[in-house]
């Protein structure tokens, strides 16, 4: 049964030709009278992809998903769906499903016609529905609750009714807009979980926006970083992680966030030396990145921003990689994490945090030597914050 | 808190007299109805009724012999007009609601339905009158009740539009999602959920409609189109030499809006709130 | 759902809205502005209808009656729509306290609200009444009066009279929505205000008026729009009488139309009174709005 | 769902309502219900009249006489739902004509008619030589006065003057037998124009003169001089201005007055041990006059019935009017209106048991006054009424009030 509801979700997708993108978003713009909301969004997933819309509150993603899911009336652009323009298509006509933050469950129905309105809506006859409801009740463990009223759930199962009643259709794509964030954070935790799982079961499409970096990260097969309705970075979770396109999205993904600080960076040759002035009137440090970014050479000696994540500044500990970069630091506050340890070292106008070892034994006030991981250096102009 | 027993006695003492002054009148009213002519022309009053005299609910509610034709008549022609209105006003205010309060219809355009109802009838009266006139419409039950869903409808789009304002926008937008076409939500989705509003709505409308005095008394000249209102006022101006009997079919005529009133009253005080509070 | 569907479903939700109100609304109100630059009568036969421009609105002006007719129905409204709203407020305040029978007394307040017009105004006929009226009875009983009086044979008392009567059925509704809008003050917020000293008038006007000040002001236009147009309650208790103590505007142009027949005129007082009614509602809303600002 | 179970009614109830209209005539009639016919008597000569015409049916429709005007006029545009038949007073034909409310009857009434209506019950339905419609009330106001409480007051002999009326009603005062001897319809309505105009009469002014209001000085400002002066010596009960006709007799009926003005109908119901207190002891009389001036005072408040524009069935209506005014069914309900026709007048079926309602009658129809026959009349009315008003309850001189209704009248459109 399950394996025939798997494979039934997944048939769907498999007949679609390999290169048509499942969604493809085409210089979309949204605006409120003078308000622009969206600026020249293009984005476009796959078949199977999992794409996170994630960025602070206000910068346009849930309008972003909104456009896409009909609900909101798209100023400029285009938008297609598995190949056909959308753009000004019925959300109902777009073949979509979407599980909404409130889970917008309909009060007057039960569980199971609440899972079922859209097939009711089809029209499709009551025992085919029922046995339709039945299945992604058994998927999602909520048979039992099939007669309840949505007033009588806990949170999570009316988050999963949501997600029941987003999957029975099997729609080409999915849209989640913040389903996790009105539950407390374990069982976060557990449904984000249950979600990743369900993707790859069923191999489904989804846009799921966020404004949490770690749901994020965790879930995305594909990430896209928003900030004031501009698209900021587009690539899989790692690739925004390593090599964040600016200091925003350096900031934002990632906790404790991506250190940065000032730095003065000169060529020695092929190896870039980097100062970072030091408080006190300590001697600047100084290391040695052997292999820089190409657009480093052209703007030797002149002030950057440099972004190192807190795992680049490590205790000498067992990973020693780069023990000839390392640098005895005033430790001004422990954070003891279980895990890792973090500190706070002032260095080049910040306040940078370390990612010690949950077992090292330091204190507040203690001087540490400190080692810098150099290969993971991120170089940003200054002035645009763009990466160099 | 702990009141001081002057505070106590200020506050009974209150409350007393607000009851003695909302229900003086009305069980004047009553008592008039059931007592003989002679006490209700003693002076000073007899204020207690020396026989219980039904004998007038009796003649109003006979047919044949009574005024029960005149008055059994004007009855059945209200519940007929103020519930007919109530209805069609209903039936279009709810998706012109709707288009106010989800499709992004003009607030302009909800405050020009609003002025109409802000202009006195008397400005309205004569062209109407003239209109249905001239369609040989007038003295008809039909007739009132298309008048008064155009009185009733702004009030009701006003009060249908800040309830459905509250409704979670998203419940609808699933439904959408889900395919649902605008007819579909409406009936399936929204209309459950408003179901309170509606129902005081519906009330105040009914109350409103079966209030309605002006363009009866004008539109109407006969038993197969007056309704209560000017049915009493021509009852109670004419050859009456019993009070009792006015009082009698006052307190009829007062019934069914009472009843409406104290039953949906939960009703009615959150429909209300609700429109006023959101404005 | 794309725009334009979009838009035309929005015009598709208002058409039925929008035919009702055209047909019995805006085109009658049209057609009365229009008639009030004529010089039509109500008559059986054909008539020549003549455009005499302002003719009727000079005339009206300078109709000592009319206007006395005006000042009369303002007085109305403003006596008992203010009436209203202090006495609506005051018990709301009392309805909001804690006490037994709160119940019974918030269910039955409604009642006088749900007694037609109509009937209230009969009701109050017979109480007034010169010589078997219940408020003679009561007052001479109280002995507060030495001798029945003519409580509507009095041009001035007549009025105020009428206003009582008009009171009692509206004050429930004031009180209602007054009520309602104070169970929605926070208590903690007059706890705090209790707690820094201050008292009960104090409380009163710096939290709770403020509070319901916007629900107030909705349901006192809505009771003036109706006051303004009081014409039902005078057509039972007085009929305009004594010596036109009590006729006001909309009596006045009903007279006008169905009792001399002029629609020509008469619908040019319809359209002064719609216009002072409107007025009068936005003067309203704008000294409400200051006084909110203010406070 | 509803809707259209409601639609689908009152579609059927008007199909139902149609088809018996086709089969049958049905009219529509309007009458007022207070003064001279009783509902039940009008009901019983419809009875009578249904009975005699198989096929016709007539809804009756009773208004207070302050909405019947308002009424009349309101129907004339309700097409073949206004009413076929309708009552009116004296004082409208001349508007009702003009206008063209009022069907012109002058061919349907038989010639030989004429000589055998009293001319005053004609006036009521003719304006320009036409005729539109017929008498079917003839009545005015007549002086009654509680015989047990002038014989208590050591009066012998009813007031021959207006000045006389004063004079006892002082005596009866002051012997304490009632608070306010006089009792009248001082509302502002109708019902004091007709108190007025008789006391006018009486005083021998006149409303108009060439045109011209001229009720300012003369017999009308002494009319309302002697108004406020019964008002002002506490002899006129004060709650006359908030009476109609209806309290009038009330307040006669429980005796508490000693002299009342009113119409004909009240002659019989005073006299009714089931309505009054004073049955048997109550005297009519034609008013009085004013010495030297007049005999006796009357105002022609006569009513006629006639045939709206817009009826559809003017033949039936014809015949309705017929039947309601034709001599024997007025003999047959001679108690509360008195018949137009003279011959009546020799009927013992119409003076028997009411001798001294038909002799005053006969004073009273010789000497009725009319009241101005001008098609502004309501207006006319309704401005007298107002500044009569104001001078009874003092608020302006005799002099002020009568000047400035003439001002107001001479401004009409």
């Amino acid at each position: 049964m399950m394996h025939n509801m798997t494979t039934h979700l997944q048939s769907k997708g498999s007949t679609a030709v390999p290169s048509t993108p499942i969604l493809s978003v085409k210089n979309l713009n949204k605006s409120y009278g003078d308000l622009k909301i969206l600026k020249d969004i293009s984005v476009s997933i796959k078949e199977g992809d999992f794409l996170v819309l994630v960025g602070p509150s206000g910068c346009g993603k849930s309008t972003l998903l909104g456009c896409i899911g009909g609900l909101t009336e798209v100023t400029s652009g285009h938008l297609r769906i598995g190949g056909a323009d959308v753009t000004h298509t019925d959300p109902a006509k777009r073949d979509i499903a979407m599980v909404f933050q409130s889970y917008a469950l309909f009060p007057n129905m039960s569980v199971a016609e609440n899972i079922g309105f859209g097939l009711e809506v089809r029209k499709v006859p009551k025992a085919q529905r029922d046995e339709k409801i039945k299945q992604v009740a058994e998927l999602l463990k909520i048979e039992p609750l099939l007669d309840r009223a949505p007033a009588q759930l806990s949170g999570g199962q009316r988050q999963r009714v949501a997600m029941g009643r987003a999957l029975v259709r099997d729609p080409k794509l999915f849209l989640f807009d913040e389903p996790l964030s009105n539950l407390d954070a374990k069982l976060r935790v557990t449904m984000r979980t249950e979600i990743k799982r369900l993707h790859q079961r069923l191999n489904a499409s989804i846009i799921y926006v966020t404004h949490d970096q770690i749901e994020a990260m965790t879930l995305a097969t594909k990430i896209v970083v928003m900030k004031d309705g501009v698209i900021q970075q587009v690539g899989t979770p790692r690739e925004i992680y390593d090599t964040p396109a600016n200091i925003f999205v350096a900031d934002f993904m990632g906790s404790p966030a991506m250190n940065i600080l000032d730095a003065k960076v000169t060529m020695d040759g092929s190896v870039a030396r980097i100062e970072i002035a030091r408080e006190d009137g300590q001697p600047p440090l100084v290391l040695h990145d052997p292999a820089p970014s190409a657009g480093i050479v052209k703007r030797q000696g002149a002030a950057l921003k440099i972004g190192l994540r807190p795992e680049a500044l490590t205790d000498l500990g067992s990973r020693a990689v780069h023990a000839d970069q390392h640098f005895d630091c005033l430790l001004d506050v422990v954070e003891p994490a279980g895990s890792d340890t973090f500190a706070v070292i002032r260095l080049g106008g910040a306040e940078v945090t370390a990612r010690l070892h949950g077992d090292a034994d330091v204190r507040s006030g203690e001087t540490v030597p400190i080692c810098f991981d150099v290969t993971k250096i991120s170089y940003f102009d200054p002035q645009s914050g763009e990466r160099l | 808190m702990q009141r001081s027993l002057f505070a106590s006695i200020a506050l009974y003492s209150a409350a007393l007299l607000l009851t003695l002054f909302t229900l003086a009148p009305l069980v004047w009213l009553l008592l008039m109805s059931i007592s003989s002519p002679n006490d209700l022309t003693a002076v000073p009053l007899n204020w207690w009724p020396n026989e219980v005299n039904l004998s007038r609910y009796g003649r109003l509610m006979d047919l044949n012999e009574g005024s029960g034709q005149r008055f059994l008549g004007a009855l059945r022609n209200s519940l007929l007009t103020a519930g007919g209105a109530t209805l069609i006003a209903l039936i279009v205010a709810v998706p012109a609601a709707y288009a106010f309060s989800r499709r992004g219809a003009s607030l302009a355009l909800l405050f020009a339905f609003l002025a109409t109802i802000m202009m006195p009838p008397i400005t309205y009266v004569l062209p109407l009158y003239e209109i249905f006139g001239g369609m040989g419409a007038l003295n008809k039950t039909t007739t009132l009740v298309i008048v008064y869903s155009a009185m009733l409808l702004p009030f009701a789009t006003w009060l249908m539009k800040s309830n459905i304002d509250v409704l979670p926008v998203e419940i609808e937008q699933a439904a959408f999602m889900e395919g649902a076409t605008t007819a579909f939500t409406l009936r399936r989705v929204v209309l459950p959920l408003a179901l309170p509003a509606i129902a005081a709505t519906c009330m105040l409308s009914f109350l409103v409609a079966w209030d309605e005095f002006f363009y009866a008394l004008i539109f109407t000249s006969d038993l197969s189109a007056k309704t209560l209102p000017v049915a009493i006022a021509d009852f109670s101006a004419g050859r009456v030499t019993d009070y009792g009997v006015i009082a009698s079919v006052g307190v009829l005529a007062t019934l069914p809006p009472a009843i409406l009133a104290i039953c949906f009253q939960r009703f009615i005080v959150s429909g209300l709130a609700a429109g006023s509070v959101k404005g | 759902m794309s725009a334009i569907s979009r838009s035309r479903e929005k015009w598709v939700l208002l058409l039925p809205a929008i035919l009702v109100l055209s047909f019995i609304t805006v085109l009658p109100f049209f057609q009365t502005l229009w008639t009030s630059f004529t010089d039509a009568e109500i008559t059986a036969r054909e008539q020549q209808v003549n455009w005499i421009g302002l003719e009727n609105y000079i005339w009206a002006l300078t109709d000592p009656d009319f206007l006395d007719a005006l000042g009369r129905t303002l007085y109305f409204t403003v006596v008992s729509v203010g009436l209203e709203g202090v006495l609506g407020i005051a018990v709301a305040l009392l309805l909001n306290q804690q006490f037994r029978g709160r119940m019974f007394l918030r269910i039955i307040i409604i009642l006088p609200w749900a007694v037609p017009t109509i009937v209230n105004a009969v009701a109050w006929r017979l109480i007034y009444h010169p010589d078997y009226g219940a408020l003679n009875s009561l007052l001479l009983q109280l002995g507060l009066i030495d001798s029945y009086t003519s409580w509507l044979g009095d041009p001035d008392r007549a009025l105020n009279m009428v206003i009582l009567a008009d009171v009692w059925k509206n004050f429930p509704l004031v009180a209602y929505i007054a009520l309602a809008a104070m169970q929605t003050i926070p208590g903690d917020l007059l706890k705090a205000a209790a707690i820094e000293g201050a008292g009960a008038w104090k409380r009163f006007r710096s939290i709770t008026l403020p509070w319901i000040i916007g629900p107030m002001l909705v349901v006192l236009i809505l009771r003036t729009i109706e006051a303004f147009r009081v014409f039902d309650i005078i057509y039972v208790m007085t009929r305009g009488g004594p010596s036109d103590g009590t006729k006001t505007a909309s009596f006045y142009v009903y007279q006008e139309y169905f009792s001399y027949l002029r629609s020509g005129s008469g619908a040019s007082y319809a359209v002064l009174v719609a216009g002072i009614s409107a007025v009068l509602i936005l003067a309203y809303y704008a000294g409400v709005r200051r006084d909110q600002r203010g406070a | 769902m509803k809707l259209i179970k409601l639609m689908a009614v009152t579609a059927s109830t008007t199909a139902l309502m149609a088809s018996a209209a086709m089969a049958d005539t049905t009219l529509n009639a309007l009458f007022m219900s207070q003064a001279a016919y009783s509902e039940d008597n009008i009901k019983s000569m419809t009875s009578a009249f249904e009975a005699a015409n198989p096929g016709t049916r007539v809804e009756l429709e009773f208004v207070p006489y302050e909405a019947l005007h308002d009424k009349i006029i309101a129907a004339s545009g309700a097409g073949d739902d206004g009413y076929d038949v309708v009552l009116f007073d004296v004082i409208w034909p001349a508007e009702f004509a003009e206008r063209g409310f009022l069907t012109d009857v002058s061919d349907r009434v038989a010639a030989d008619l004429t000589s055998k209506i009293f001319d005053g019950a004609w006036t009521t339905v003719e304006y320009d030589g036409k005729r539109y419609g017929m008498p079917w009330i003839l009545d005015t106001k007549y002086l009654y006065y509680n015989t047990e409480i002038l014989a208590a007051a050591g009066i012998e002999t009813p007031p021959a003057t207006w000045q006389d009326v004063l004079a006892q009603a002082k005596v009866i005062k002051d012997k304490g037998l009632v608070e306010y001897p006089l009792v009248w319809s001082w509302s502002q309505s109708e019902a004091m124009i007709c108190d007025f105009t008789t006391l006018t009469a009486a005083h021998g002014g006149v409303f108009f003169d060439d045109g011209k209001p001229a009720f300012e000085t003369g017999g009308a400002k002494a009319a309302l001089d002697y108004m406020k002066t019964s008002l002002g010596d506490g002899l006129t009960n004060p709650a006359s201005l908030e009476y109609f006709e209806e309290d009038v007799r009330r307040v006669f009926s429980a005796g508490d007055a000693a002299f009342a003005m009113n119409w004909t109908y009240m002659n019989s119901l005073v006299n009714d041990p089931a309505e009054s207190q004073v049955a048997g002891k109550v005297g009519v009389m034609s008013a009085p006059g004013v010495s030297g001036v007049s005999e006796a005072s009357a105002v022609n408040g006569s009513m006629g019935l006639g045939i709206p524009a817009n009826s559809p069935h003017a033949d039936e209506a014809w015949a309705y009017i017929t039947h309601l005014t034709n001599q024997a069914t007025q003999e047959e309900f001679a108690t509360l209106s008195l018949p137009i026709w003279k011959g009546s007048y020799s009927q013992s079926a119409v003076t028997d048991g009411q001798e001294d309602l038909v002799a005053a009658a006969d004073k009273s129809i010789a000497v009725m006054y009319p009241r101005p026959l001008v098609a502004s009349y309501t207006e006319v009315s309704s401005i007298l009424q107002k500044h009569l008003h104001g001078a009874l309850l003092d608020q302006t001189t005799s002099e002020e009030a009568l000047g400035n209704a003439a001002k107001r009248v001479a401004r009409i459109r």
